[in-house]
């Protein structure tokens, strides 16, 4: 009997499954499980195809939590669904896409938070004191400004092309994005956030190569501007700190910061990896087994240390986590990162969960970076974002 | 070795119709020529024989045997192409064993049989090489040594030398001739070429659009054509030809005359003639005698002298712009411009009626 | 042979370039036409040399701007009392003189540092302006063994499986195109127009479009994860059957007939006639086939799932991911997929010109 | 031609045994069907991969563009009529694409409109005066052959990746200018740039091709109708313009159809230097389909497949008046 | 209408020495014809004089004046190429006009000299036609038309006629000599051909490896060679040749020997003949005269009869295996296995010493 494991090949994840798939090899005899990375992009990409046609592996290792949900297998019966409960509750709803049913999908393994980081160096050699907790996105702005404009860096803030990244900002704002019953709310958060964003790019806080010189929805990053100093704010993800460690060394002084606040809330976007089964497989039961077998804390914590993660487990989150490899800087951002997720807004929760999550984000960064280029003004761009989004909806549901 | 029939073979490729209906006996180890202007059919006749073609109508016998519904390869023919169709990328050697291998003979026998036919046709240093590294003759001797090896009953050959330079083409003219005597194959030989059907045939087919003219051995073709066709195409350069009429008739002459040419008598008699009938006079150029002073015959203007150096064309115009050439052996001295005069001798002519059948055999000899 | 060499070093570079070959005098043409060549030497080839140099630039070599042309990395040196290495900085002092010392730690626009020829001395606080890193050129081949060791060795794994597909796919697109080419140039039958023209019909068809369909149908035969399910779909390529026909018209009917006379089969016609005498085309379809076979990503990204049947395309666009890229990986990943190729060109590329210059595209 | 035979030598050897089990195959099948029929025997495998590979999705994609839902198994999949059609064709006015449902896929129409003819055209200009340069008396002609067929053997990515490269602000490009003395400019973030170099890249990465192909149907031109013109006293300019370009027309038609079929379907390179930004700037009608059947969540086969079809059908029309032209043009 | 001058015009290709010195001078209006055997730089020649290639060394004069650094096009010659290398894509029109445009003629003058050249070529109907459309022979009047239409000093002919089947030739070859007869231009005319050396030419040189042997007239060169080779190349078929030595010499008599070969008496003299040297001694073989009967002369197996009709060529045998060709006028009534007797007439023959020169001039007339 044989168990397809499918894990991205960031960090070390596949190893660290396959040390701990051992030991229950040894408890049941015959039972192999084979741990396979393949690149995130399959993942994202190649993965949904294959389980549309029936293909693909007994377990993975997704990101797109909600959007799968339909090709997961039921694993209820064979965990501790109180435990499962307790210890992710809020995210176990999102492996059900919007659906109506208790069932537990899947075991959230990681927790990823967007955030900022920020260059200190830059702000120590201004003289601009680093905004506190608290300070909203418009005094960041105007902080870093003065700061790039201090030190003659190129930019002030940058943010990585992505919908996901944007929403942060956006729920910030008061955008609700999607509402109750699942239908794309499209509001006036949604369209402060949007001018807000436009109005950084215009007056040159926000340089135009990842928004504006990118279209579609492809995704884009240039954290490289960050490492060389180029920018004073960088607006990326709890996943990059470990680059962020190697990478910049002794060069200047970083540190993530806590939410930038908008006038609706100080959140960011919660997003993480979650491992689940397929309704597919041939051994559902060794599945949804081996799973539970993954979630036993020891396991637990033995793969977020090692893979220096944020955990998921309310438990963990509540108890915090050793990284025992990881540097000073390093645990300190963790700790930020780990500090934000109880400030999260509910709206932040639920776009997670949903299953057009991506259409919506496709929309968004496809839209504003056309309203970036002048082929759309911002009215125009909410309302096509409502039109994208609600033609995905019914192009899935088979009835455009 | 063997005899071949046609039996009113047609041949139509669509809605044409390229060989109306050739009967057509070929006895035993005969070279056969065909010969006929392009297009009319000559390979035609020879891909049907060969199989590469199938008839539309009519049998092919080899040895009495109806071949029709037998397969190329399995009829006992060889074939020679005028491309020679060897094998570019295989040696000699397996260019000439390729067809036996195919039918699993036995390795010792295929070397033997090629050793055989290399040493025949003296091409044993060249069964190392490719066709690119041969000369034309040599080429053309290994497309023959192809053919030799299958040790087939009948031979065809589709313009083997056409692609030779002059010299080489006399050479292999001689060489295949010597090699039909020692082989004593039936042979069948297309050509365009008159050299080639006058000296290697021992019987001629003179075909035209698919119908045969006449059939016979290359001196009767050239002495005695069927028709004014056979006379024009047999015999290089080709015969003269003049049309006017028979003024009268004598005991053993023939008064031609034409308009704006002096009356000539020809000595000899034709049957079928009669006074007044509208005739073709043909003399073959070698046939007038040329007197360059007496006023005897047509006189005739001297345009172009070519010397040859062992004989002489004179390209010459009859009166009423009629062309004729004339042939005199060794180093002619007419030049351009001399008038000279011309008439054929005794027999030496040929009279054609209206139809341009010839008329009778005006030959004395 | 000595000859001509001993000529060719009696030329000057100049009389080298502008004699042409053969015969003729130097035409202002010619310069022109050397002016023009030179211009595409530039723009064609050394964005490529860029990128081979860049992918031996350390990760802060590639990061800094203007970018150096030649890999750099800083000079380090092994002070006592410290365990690293520590670069090595030219310093103006206040006096206005240089000195060499090696930098402890940098914070902000202050950095401390130590003078390695006397480090009793201790530190010394210097701003950071006025300290120039010493450097020297550098080649990070580690960029090339970090691509190895984080591939987790895997990448002879890689490259056997994209040989096998380029090699299989290639060969199986040669016989299968050839024998196609064969039906559609050497025999008239009915019918030979239509498939003629369903096969080029193909060329029109952008294989983006049609990737999910074909994935179906690659799934539903249940070769997904298998190298095979990506070779069959790109066997039957249109240009291979029409490079190839319009070849086989080239060669005279008559070597056909010739061989049906010796008793050949069909096939053998084929195999042993007709085959050899298409080399010519056959490389360049193979060149073809090599090329994109090799390059081929987006098929193999939906159909390769499992790591193990991954080929080296799709492992380079692992090193982009989103979780940042890596460029000196991504770089030094570029420079070892071109390579192969670039190495099979340096011995094909005559074929392809003469190739497809007897293929007689008309 | 001699490699070309230790080539085939090699490939024969490779295949060389599966070969020798496939003759008796064969040569039975010929006894059984005869000769005439042989030609499908061997149009077979070929045959069946188009069918199979080739014409099969297609045909699947016609019926994706008529059914909806975001499964992939026609079984699945609910018919819909012509409502993907209808929604693409969702324009208050055809010119303004802003006024359309799927804005997105008229400006990628338009882009295509401007991309393919001006890509084309450049592509075809700088081929044939590279090839013209290439075929002439000159030193190194390998080298230089060699170095303009270069680009490509490269995949894809690796052109876009090595200009991307180069072209980001703090690229080699810029760097050149800006040690010039000059002001760097972010070339990938202006519409106008951004398009220019698209073209250029796409161009730089398939000329080669191209070269090579023209190449080969210039040195098809016999010399000695060049001597003849040259005893003429014809002007280099004249004997281009009267020479060289006509007898190279046939080439030329071929290099133009094949040119315009791969440009209409560019994406790889842009979708990864450009992502068909900024924008909507560069996007391209494969990168839309991409974008709408794949790329995105849930995905819409069924728009993406209408809009193929609407693209394979503007191809085949495109081909068809070509190939009409050309004929016509050669009759007379 | 001009003269031409080649003063040691030398050519080198790379290392390759293909003409080592050429020195010739060709009258206003003559007709020199160029020929050699394959590969001895007949082409290299006419291209060095058209300008298509440079000389390495050594200067061409046309009427006087060096024309070596003057391009091809302001030479005042023009050349008909071996392919024709017509214009494919333009019309007869455009390929006659091409020229005449490119030097900004009136229009006018362009049609009238393109009507003109095609009147005289008789293609009028044909000009507006492609060159795909028009047969060999039409091609080649468009090719020399094209020539024509430039009035050029010189004409230059490369093989002209060498893709035309035989007949072609024949008319084609008329029709030059016929033009230089009307237009009286100096022509240069190279190939490969015998007959057409013979026939066309006012002035013969004959080539062997970029060297000039011999310069004359046709019938000079035919009946005078001045040495082996010469001798051997002009005359079709070839002189036969039988090495052996002086035996005796008289007054007016040579006895020639050879081994196994009865001694032959040559009536006629030529100086430089010593007893006992070794000689060469060629007949041509319309020069044998042949006895059926009488034991006269060397006796000669017939291996091959051909008979062509007009007259007759026999293969024959000498002792010691000599193969020898001899013609006969008429239709031989010599068959395969005949002993025939043959010796040559009185000065019909030519001796050569060891180094290949002829001795003296031994024809008597
Ligand atoms: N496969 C074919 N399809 C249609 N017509 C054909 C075919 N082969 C030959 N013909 C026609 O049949 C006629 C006879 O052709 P064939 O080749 O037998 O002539 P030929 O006497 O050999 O001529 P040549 O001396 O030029 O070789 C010609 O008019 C030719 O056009
Ligand atoms: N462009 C060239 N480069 C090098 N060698 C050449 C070139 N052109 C001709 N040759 C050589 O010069 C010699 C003479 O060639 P040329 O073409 O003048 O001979 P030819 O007498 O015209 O022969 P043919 O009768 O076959 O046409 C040959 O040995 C040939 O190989
Ligand atoms: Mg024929
Ligand atoms: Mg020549």
């Amino acid at each position: 009997q044989e168990i397809r494991l499918l894990a991205g090949d960031t960090g070390t994840g596949g190893a660290l499954f396959e040390e701990m798939a051992k030991s229950f090899e040894e408890a049941n005899p015959g039972v192999d499980v084979v741990v396979e990375e393949v690149s995130y992009q399959t993942i994202v990409e190649s993965l949904p195809v294959q389980l549309e046609a029936g293909e693909g592996p007994d377990i993975a290792i997704i990101t797109d939590l909600g959007g799968l949900s339909r090709f997961y297998l039921d694993i209820t019966d064979y965990v501790d669904a109180d435990y499962f409960e307790k210890e992710w509750g809020q995210t176990l709803a999102w492996l059900r896409g919007g659906r109506d049913t208790d069932a537990i999908f899947g075991m959230p393994t990681t927790l990823t938070v967007n955030g900022a980081y920020v260059n200190l160096t830059l702000f120590e050699q201004a003289g601009v004191p680093v905004p506190e907790e608290g300070a909203t996105w418009q005094e960041w702005a105007e902080a870093t400004r003065q700061v790039a404009e201090a030190t003659g860096t190129d930019f002030a803030m940058e943010m990585d092309r992505s919908g996901h990244r944007f929403a942060s900002l956006a729920i910030s704002y008061g955008a609700e994005l999607v509402d109750e019953e699942g239908k794309p709310v499209v509001d006036d958060g949604l369209r402060a956030a949007i001018e807000q964003f436009v109005e950084w790019h215009e007056n040159g806080t926000m340089p135009m190569d990842l928004w504006g010189a990118v279209g579609g929805s492809t995704h884009r990053e240039l954290f490289s501007d960050f490492l060389n100093a180029n920018v004073v704010l960088y607006f990326g993800g709890s996943w990059t700190l470990a680059q962020m460690d190697t990478e910049v060394g002794d060069l200047f002084d970083w540190a993530v910061m806590p939410a930038p606040c908008g006038p609706s809330s100080c959140t960011v976007m919660p997003g993480g990896g979650a491992m689940t089964a397929f309704a597919h497989t041939e051994h559902p039961e060794l599945a949804g087994k081996l799973i539970n077998h993954f979630a036993q804390p020891e396991n637990l914590d033995f793969y977020i240390s090692n893979e220096v993660e944020i955990p998921s487990a309310a438990s963990q989150i509540a108890n915090g986590v050793e990284y025992p490899d990881a540097s000073e800087r390093t645990k300190e951002a963790l700790a930020t990162f780990t500090a934000q997720i109880p400030k999260m807004a509910d709206a932040a929760y639920r776009f997670q969960g949903w299953r057009y999550q991506r259409a919506m984000m496709n929309a968004l960064t496809t839209r504003i970076s056309q309203v970036l280029n002048n082929e759309l003004d911002v009215d125009g761009a909410l309302e096509r974002i409502e039109e994208d989004v609600n033609l995905a909806i019914e192009a899935a549901e088979g009835q455009s | 070795m063997a005899s071949l029939t046609l039996d009113k073979v047609t041949k139509s490729f669509g809605a044409v119709e390229v060989i109306p209906g050739v009967d057509l006996d070929i006895k035993d180890g005969e070279f056969v020529v065909f010969v006929g202007p392009s297009g009319c059919g000559k390979s035609t006749l020879l891909r049907l024989i060969a199989g590469l073609e199938d008839v539309s109508d009519g049998d092919i016998r080899i040895e009495g045997d109806s071949v029709v519904s037998i397969p190329a390869a399995d009829r006992g023919v060889a074939m020679v192409f005028q491309s020679y169709a060897l094998y570019p990328h295989m040696t000699v050697r397996e260019n000439l064993s390729f067809g036996l291998e195919n039918i699993r003979m036995a390795k010792p026998e295929i070397t033997r049989r090629v050793t055989e036919a290399a040493t025949l046709l003296q091409i044993e240093q060249l069964l190392e090489r490719r066709p690119k590294q041969l000369s034309g003759g040599q080429r053309q001797r290994v497309a023959i040594g192809r053919a030799i090896t299958r040790d087939p009953k009948i031979f065809l050959f589709d313009e083997p030398l056409s692609n030779l330079d002059a010299e080489l083409r006399v050479m292999m003219r001689v060489e295949i001739t010597k090699l039909h005597e020692r082989l004593g194959n039936t042979m069948i030989y297309v050509t365009h070429d008159q050299i080639e059907a006058m000296t290697m045939a021992d019987k001629i087919v003179v075909l035209r659009k698919g119908v045969i003219e006449q059939v016979g051995a290359p001196l009767d073709l050239y002495n005695h054509p069927r028709n004014l066709f056979v006379a024009g195409f047999i015999g290089s350069p080709r015969m003269n030809f003049v049309e006017g009429r028979i003024e009268a008739l004598g005991e053993h002459t023939i008064t031609f005359a034409a308009d704006g040419l002096p009356p000539l008598v020809l000595d000899g008699a034709v049957e079928g003639a009669a006074t007044g009938a509208p005739v073709t006079l043909g003399v073959r150029p070698e046939d007038f005698l040329v007197s360059h002073a007496a006023e005897k015959g047509w006189p005739a203007t001297v345009s172009i002298a070519e010397q040859y150096g062992a004989s002489s064309y004179l390209h010459c115009t009859l009166p009423g712009d009629r062309p004729v050439l004339i042939h005199e052996p060794g180093q002619s001295k007419a030049g351009r411009g001399d008038v000279i005069h011309v008439a054929p001798p005794a027999g030496r002519w040929h009279l054609f009626d209206a139809e341009g059948l010839a008329l009778g055999n005006p030959r004395l000899s | 042979m000595t000859e001509a060499s001993m000529t060719k070093t009696d030329m000057s570079v100049s009389a080298f370039l502008m004699r042409r070959r053969g015969r003729g005098r130097f035409h202002w043409t010619d310069g022109l036409t050397y002016a023009y060549l030179l211009l595409g030497l530039v723009v064609m080839f050394v964005p490529v040399l860029w990128v081979v140099v860049s992918s031996f630039k350390t990760p802060a070599n590639l990061a800094e701007f203007p970018p150096t042309i030649l890999p750099f990395s800083a000079e380090t040196a092994v002070v006592e009392g410290f365990d690293e290495p520590l670069p090595l900085f030219d310093v103006v002092g206040e006096d206005g003189e240089t000195v060499r010392l090696a930098q402890i730690r940098r914070v902000g626009i202050q950095a401390q540092m130590i003078d390695p020829a006397d480090p009793e001395a201790g530190r010394i606080v210097v701003p950071v302006e006025n300290a120039t890193p010493v450097r020297r050129v550098y080649l990070a081949f580690e960029n090339y063994t970090n691509l190895l060791a984080s591939s987790g060795n895997q990448i002879w794994r890689y490259v056997f499986n994209s040989l096998f597909i380029t090699v299989v796919a290639t060969v199986i697109t040669l016989v299968m195109n050839s024998m196609a080419a064969f039906a559609l140039s050497k025999y008239r039958f009915r019918g030979s127009n239509v498939a003629l023209v369903s096969i080029l019909a193909t060329l029109m068809i952008p294989a983006t479009v049609v990737l999910v369909p074909t994935y179906m149908i690659v799934a539903q035969l249940g070769l997904v994860g298998n190298l095979w399910g990506v070779i069959l779909p790109t066997v039957a390529t249109p240009t291979g059957v029409f490079l190839l026909r319009q070849y086989m018209l080239t060669i005279p009917d008559e070597l056909i007939e010739a061989a049906r006379m010796d008793h050949a089969s069909e096939w053998r016609i084929f195999w042993r006639i007709i085959l050899p005498l298409s080399s010519p085309a056959l490389a360049v379809v193979a060149i073809f086939s090599i090329l994109s076979r090799w390059n081929d990503f987006l098929l193999p990204l939906v159909v390769l799932n499992r790591r193990e049947s991954y080929t080296l395309q799709l492992a380079l666009a692992s090193f982009q991911t989103e979780y940042g890229i890596q460029y000196e990986i991504l770089l030094a990943m570029t420079t070892l997929t071109a390579l192969p190729l670039a190495c099979a060109f340096i011995f094909l590329q005559r074929y392809i010109t003469t190739g497809i210059a007897s293929t007689g595209i008309k | 031609m001699s490699a070309g035979t230790q080539f085939a030598a090699a490939a024969g050897a490779v295949v060389a045994l599966p070969a020798r089990l496939v003759e008796p195959v064969m040569y039975g099948l010929q006894r059984l069907l005869g000769i005439r029929r042989m030609p499908w025997v061997f149009l077979l495998p070929n045959l069946v991969a188009v069918i199979l590979f080739a014409l099969l999705p297609v045909f699947i994609n016609v019926f994706y563009s008529v059914s909806g839902s975001d499964r992939l198994f026609p079984w699945d999949r609910p018919l819909v009529g012509g409502a993907n059609y209808a929604t693409l064709f969702d324009c208050d006015n055809f010119l303004d694409p802003s006024t359309c449902s799927r804005d997105l896929f008229w400006r990628a129409l338009g882009n295509s409109l401007v991309f393919v003819p001006v890509q084309v055209t450049a592509m075809i200009l700088i081929a044939l005066l590279t090839a013209i340069c290439l075929n002439r008396d000159i030193r190194a002609r390998g080298f230089f052959r060699g170095i303009f067929f270069f680009p490509v053997m490269l995949s894809p990515v690796v052109v876009a990746l090595t200009w991307q490269w180069i072209l980001q602000r703090n690229g080699a490009l810029n760097g050149l200018i800006s040690s010039a003395g000059l002001t760097p400019v972010n070339w990938l973030v202006f519409p106008n740039t951004a398009f220019f170099w698209s073209v250029f890249v796409t161009v730089w990465a398939h000329m080669g091709f191209y070269t090579i192909i023209l190449l080969a149907g210039l040195q098809a031109i016999p010399r000695d109708v060049y001597e003849a013109a040259r005893m003429d006293s014809a002007t280099p300019w004249r004997v281009f313009t009267r020479i060289t370009l006509p007898l190279l027309k046939p080439v030329l038609l071929v290099v133009f159809i094949l040119a315009v079929i791969r440009s209409v379907q560019t994406f790889d390179e842009l979708y990864v230097l450009t992502g068909g930004g900024p924008g909507s700037a560069t996007m391209l009608m494969v990168q839309y389909i991409f974008e709408v059947g794949f790329a995105s969540q849930p995905r819409n086969f069924g728009l993406a497949a209408a809009a193929s079809l609407l693209l394979g059908v503007a191809l085949l029309i495109f081909t068809g008046i070509q190939m009409r032209i050309s004929r016509s043009g050669r009759d007379d």
